[in-house]
């Protein structure tokens, strides 16, 4: 089996289904709705018996053409859009727009502000890594964490359901600060959330962490070397489960992030093992930033004074967030006026997404699937 | 009517009912033990507690077609469904739910259990073959390899109880065990023999066969109305038939205190015992993640046969010095 | 991680499975978390961002909107319809119409930020569902009448 | 600046590629680089040499001819860059699939957009876009939204003289 992955050279490409290389082999098509593809990602499997010997993703099922929505809107008209790209974490995605104006136009935020979307945006990316873990361990047959992680997620989403109006595609950061200010009872709340989060630390490790079976599964299944990351792109979780310290937080530090203390959790092997391990200790990462942004949280505005009708100057602009998923980048082209003359986002899923035709060359088909679990992938984010 | 044949009949209509009797008392368990371990209520809508929602389900699937694929061998797709339940029914024929509650008392009962029970191997084979579809038939695939080797601990494990008796009757088996449970003198056996079943009746962690995370839902994926509520009773009866094997092997069978009416009430403990077991394979489903095929092999091949030879070697040596 | 060696493996698996047992077993006989919805009702924020909605002004008994456009204007996905006419003897125009199309909005709140006249606010109504599209194209100043059962004074906005 | 960041401008600079310093602050990135098509491939192998890794490749539609845009960044310092090439004549670029594997995607993200032909490119099929939709182009402009490569860039401070290459591609 070996034998077949060494030959192909690193990249191969999607054949017809009538011209099948190998006449041993046969052509699988897994999604685009399939219990493991979240979403409508189709995967093409070349496969010899149940092993796979090329994968290629299938992608665009879910494509709504976000950068030419971008080009025929107002700056302010998109905001909305950017939340439904990952709608697993859609703050970053919001924190990430806004501070890409506030870079380009030069606006002031008040310190209260850039406290709340630290806070918020970090509540949802434990929420984004609460729906990881119960979904990967759904893939790997175990269906009960998913609903004890869900328990812990609806904790959080009454949080920011309180302060953001939403659920799930929040549009709550504008630009010069938040629509909403944060309360007494909120503060509370989220303490309350840390509090429990960290006892509930022990029966996911138990469950889960600790299980012969999930250790099997995925320890040395999918391992991306440090090497390989670099020649993809590869970010976020996925990235840092390889060893390399990388975290726009750390590495481009923006908003308030150089006021707290933390931690990068990184990885050894690089297999979905460490990718589940980075995102668990990325957690206590968070609700550390959250502890520590709660007790710094000023007093003042919550909304600075934008300019109702902005206009942009000429010229480009870049900004990166560390999404729950990896950098995300926005790029901005601007020709003047309030309507983007282009914005190019980058998503972090896209990149880590295609690894998958090297990574997964010659694997069995389970561990295809824990090895996609473990990327964390939202597919409207990939097809934008 | 001569009575002996009227009493087959009766028998036969009964361990029919009593099979699907079973399949709703199960899938009932199944969903509440599992909403309850998720913390959630699980069934509540018909009936007190959702317990009529097995009947609606039930009537749900005879009134649905079975669509039959386009492309597959239409004579077999029909067939799996029936093959895979026929023989599931068969092991209750010679069950000893008490003294004198056994419809066929047989002195190799042991040994027509365990074949009626392989028989369910060749309808997920042709089940999985006929679907023409390639998820079916890797399902198919998992399970005939999966059932093959799980086969061979689990009877190297019974083995070692029929040493200790000498008998492959059951109810020869259950009164060995006048002073004490057999658990107790084999409890490596016993894992041994929990784990195989398991892995026999495509249970979870072992649930290769339908793995619905990678293989959609493996080899019954084509399947609907009937043909999937004969694949979903034959599941449970086997499952049942293997829980009562391990409680006659292990757990004194329909022995436990005396009840008023002994030679019938023993049904009592031995329903008990069985659905125990049952709750036990339920358990574990709901806790763990699924083991990859090749683990699942490994696993069978390096730990659970040595494992059981070595027991019987011990036994057998043991036996003979006693 | 791999060098516990074959009993050692053994060992550890059996351990960590029953751990895992454990787990479960204790959560089984805990309460339940989830609410039986249609039976029980979930406690709805006050902060929850439904569809828009025309406020209503228990001084005037009337809505305070001019009718300046500016919600339509800052909408995305353009599903506002604004329009007043000026009656005579009357400085400003009045509404005659808001309609609001449900199916396009994606719940922004742009519009309520931009009201000068903090005129709009979002509901409160999470149980929508339908069979037709028409079913989302709400008449805001009907749903206003409706909720205040009572049309609303001739001079709306007009002070 | 990082000594890492030094030697990779100055390994830039010995392939006579000029390398303006941007402010970090105003615009987001630390470098930007206008490129011919032609010091493509030795750019993305130096990148590659020094450790960098490929954010994004993306197209931008202005007169006269359509720009693709790749950033690079670090995965060990804050270090950023954007280039822009602009397509040649016959709307072909060379691929840096083979040097960066995650151009690969971009790229035929960008043909998808754009139809910018990337020679050399292994499998330059639609991926986003649908098989039919092979001659959409959805992001290229309408010729009344067009601009110009320089309206679309950070005007140049007074004091400093525009560059001679600048004006020429104006």
């Amino acid at each position: 089996m070996e034998n077949l992955a060494e030959n192909r050279t690193a990249y191969t490409d999607l054949e017809p289904a009538t011209d099948i290389p190998n006449e041993n082999h046969y052509y699988l098509n897994m999604g685009p709705q399939h219990p493991s593809t979240h979403g409508v990602l189709r995967v093409l499997l070349e496969m010899d018996g149940e092993y796979v010997v090329d994968p290629q993703p299938v992608l665009g099922y879910g494509h709504r053409m976000q950068e030419k929505m971008a080009e025929h809107k107002n700056w302010m008209a998109f905001m909305p859009n950017t939340g439904r790209m990952d709608y697993a974490a859609a703050l970053p995605y919001n924190h990430g727009y806004v501070a890409l104006f506030e870079r380009l136009c030069g606006i002031e935020v008040p310190a209260r502000a850039e406290y709340i979307r630290v806070i918020t945006s970090e509540l949802n990316r434990i929420v984004s890594h609460h729906l990881w873990i119960g979904a990967m361990l759904l893939d790997m047959g175990a269906f009960t964490p998913i609903l004890y992680t869900f328990d812990d997620r609806e904790q959080v989403l009454d949080i920011l359901e309180d302060v953001t109006g939403s659920r799930l595609t929040y549009c709550y950061f504008r630009v010069g600060g938040v629509c909403k200010d944060i309360d007494d009872k909120f503060v509370e709340k989220t303490r309350a959330f840390i509090k429990r989060q960290r006892e509930r630390f022990d029966i996911y490790n138990k469950l889960v962490t600790g299980n012969i079976i999930f250790i099997k599964r995925t320890e040395g299944v999918g391992v991306i070397s440090p090497d390989m990351a670099r020649r993809y792109g590869v970010t976020g979780p996925v990235l840092r489960g390889s060893g390399i310290a990388y975290d726009v937080r750390k590495n481009e530090p923006y908003s308030v992030y150089p006021n707290f203390d933390f931690e990068i959790p990184v990885g050894r092997n690089g297999d979905s093992y460490d990718r589940y391990m980075v995102r668990l200790l990325e957690i206590e990462q968070s609700l550390r930033i959250i502890e520590q942004a709660l007790d710094q949280l000023p007093e003042g505005s919550f909304l600075g004074k934008a300019p109702k009708k902005m206009k942009m100057p000429t010229g480009d602009c870049s900004f990166s967030v560390e999404a729950a998923r990896g950098e995300l980048t926005y790029y901005l082209v601007s020709g003047g006026g309030d309507i983007p003359y282009r914005l190019k986002i980058r998503v972090p899923s896209y990149s880590n997404l295609s690894v998958l035709p090297e990574l997964c060359q010659g694997m069995l088909l389970s561990d295809l699937v824990a090895a996609m679990g473990s990327m964390d992938l939202v597919i409207p984010e990939i097809d934008r | 009517m001569p009575p002996e044949l009227l009493r087959m009949i009766i028998a036969a209509v009964l361990v029919v009912a009593f099979v699907f009797l079973n399949a709703m008392i199960l899938g009932y368990m199944e969903r509440k033990v599992s909403a309850h371990i998720q913390r959630r209520p699980g069934l509540m809508e018909v009936g007190p507690h959702g317990v009529l929602q097995l009947i609606v389900d039930g009537l749900k699937l005879i009134g649905k077609q079975l669509v039959v694929p386009e492309g597959s061998n239409k004579f077999l797709f029909r067939l799996a469904p029936v093959l895979s339940f026929a023989p599931c029914v068969l092991p209750f024929v010679v069950l000893p739910f008490a003294r004198k509650l056994q419809i066929v008392s047989m002195d190799i009962s042991l040994i027509f259990i365990l074949a009626m029970t392989s028989i369910n191997v060749i309808a997920i084979l042709v089940a999985g073959w006929a679907s023409n579809n390639k998820y079916s038939l890797f399902g198919t695939f998992r399970s005939v390899a999966q059932a093959v080797s799980y086969e061979i601990p689990m009877l190297l494990s019974i083995l070692s109880i029929i040493l200790i008796t000498s008998t492959f009757s059951l109810q020869g088996i259950i009164a060995a065990q006048k002073y004490y449970w057999f658990i107790l003198i084999q409890p490596l056996a016993f894992i041994i023999y929990f784990i195989s079943g398991l892995a026999e009746t495509n249970r979870a962690p072992f649930d290769m066969p339908e793995a619905e995370s990678e293989l959609t839902a493996g080899f019954h994926t084509e399947y609907s109305g009937m043909g999937f509520s004969f694949f979903f009773l034959a599941e449970y009866a086997n499952m049942f038939t293997v829980c009562s094997i391990a409680t006659v092997l292990f757990l004194g069978g329909w022995k436990g205190i005396p009840l008023p009416l002994g030679d019938y009430t023993g049904i009592f403990w031995f329903m008990l015992k069985v659905y125990g077991l049952l709750f036990v394979m339920i358990w574990v489903r709901w806790t763990y993640p699924r083991v990859r095929f090749d683990q699942l092999m490994t696993f069978c091949w390096k730990y659970l046969i040595p494992f059981s030879l070595a027991n019987l070697l011990i036994t057998a040596v043991l036996v003979k010095l006693i | 991680m791999n060098n516990r060696g074959y009993f050692g493996e053994l060992w550890f698996g059996a351990k960590s499975l029953l751990i895992g047992l454990n787990v479960t077993i204790k959560e089984l006989f805990r309460p339940i978390v989830t609410v039986q919805y249609p039976r029980e009702e979930c406690e709805i924020t006050p902060n929850y961002r439904g569809h828009v909605e025309l406020v209503f002004n228990t001084e005037t008994g009337g809505c305070d909107c001019i009718v300046c456009g500016m919600c339509a204007k800052a909408c995305p996905s353009d599903c506002l319809v604004v329009k007043g006419e000026k009656k005579e003897g009357e400085k400003r125009k009045s509404l005659t119409l808001f309609s609001l199309d449900f199916t396009k909005c994606s719940l922004c709140g742009s519009c309520v930020e931009t009201c000068p006249k903090g005129a709009l606010d979002y509901s409160q109504d999470y149980n929508i569902a339908g069979f037709t599209r028409e079913e989302f194209h709400y008449d805001l100043i009907e749903r206003l009448e409706r909720r205040h059962q009572q049309p609303l004074a001739a001079a709306a906005g007009g002070n | 600046m990082h000594p890492a960041t030094e030697k990779l401008v100055s390994a830039l600079q010995d392939l006579s590629i000029s390398v303006e310093a941007c402010d970090y602050q105003q615009r987001g990135y630390h470098f930007e680089i206008d490129l011919e098509a032609d010091k493509l491939r030795p750019l993305a192998e130096c990148m590659l040499a020094r450790e960098m890794f490929l954010g994004f490749v993306g197209g931008l539609h202005v007169k006269p001819a359509v720009e693709i845009i790749y950033q690079f960044a670090s995965f060990e310092r804050a270090c950023r860059i954007v280039v822009r090439v602009p397509v040649a004549g016959d709307n072909s670029m060379p691929t840096i699939s083979d040097i960066f594997q995650g151009a690969n995607w971009h790229e035929r993200e960008t043909r998808d957009f754009y139809g910018v032909n990337f020679t050399d490119h292994p499998n330059l099929k639609p991926l986003i876009l649908a098989e039919e939709d092979v001659d959409l182009k959805p992001l290229l402009k309408k010729d009344e939204d067009l601009k110009g490569a320089t309206e679309v860039r950070w005007a140049v401070p007074v004091e400093e003289k525009p560059e001679v290459e600048k004006a020429e591609q104006g």
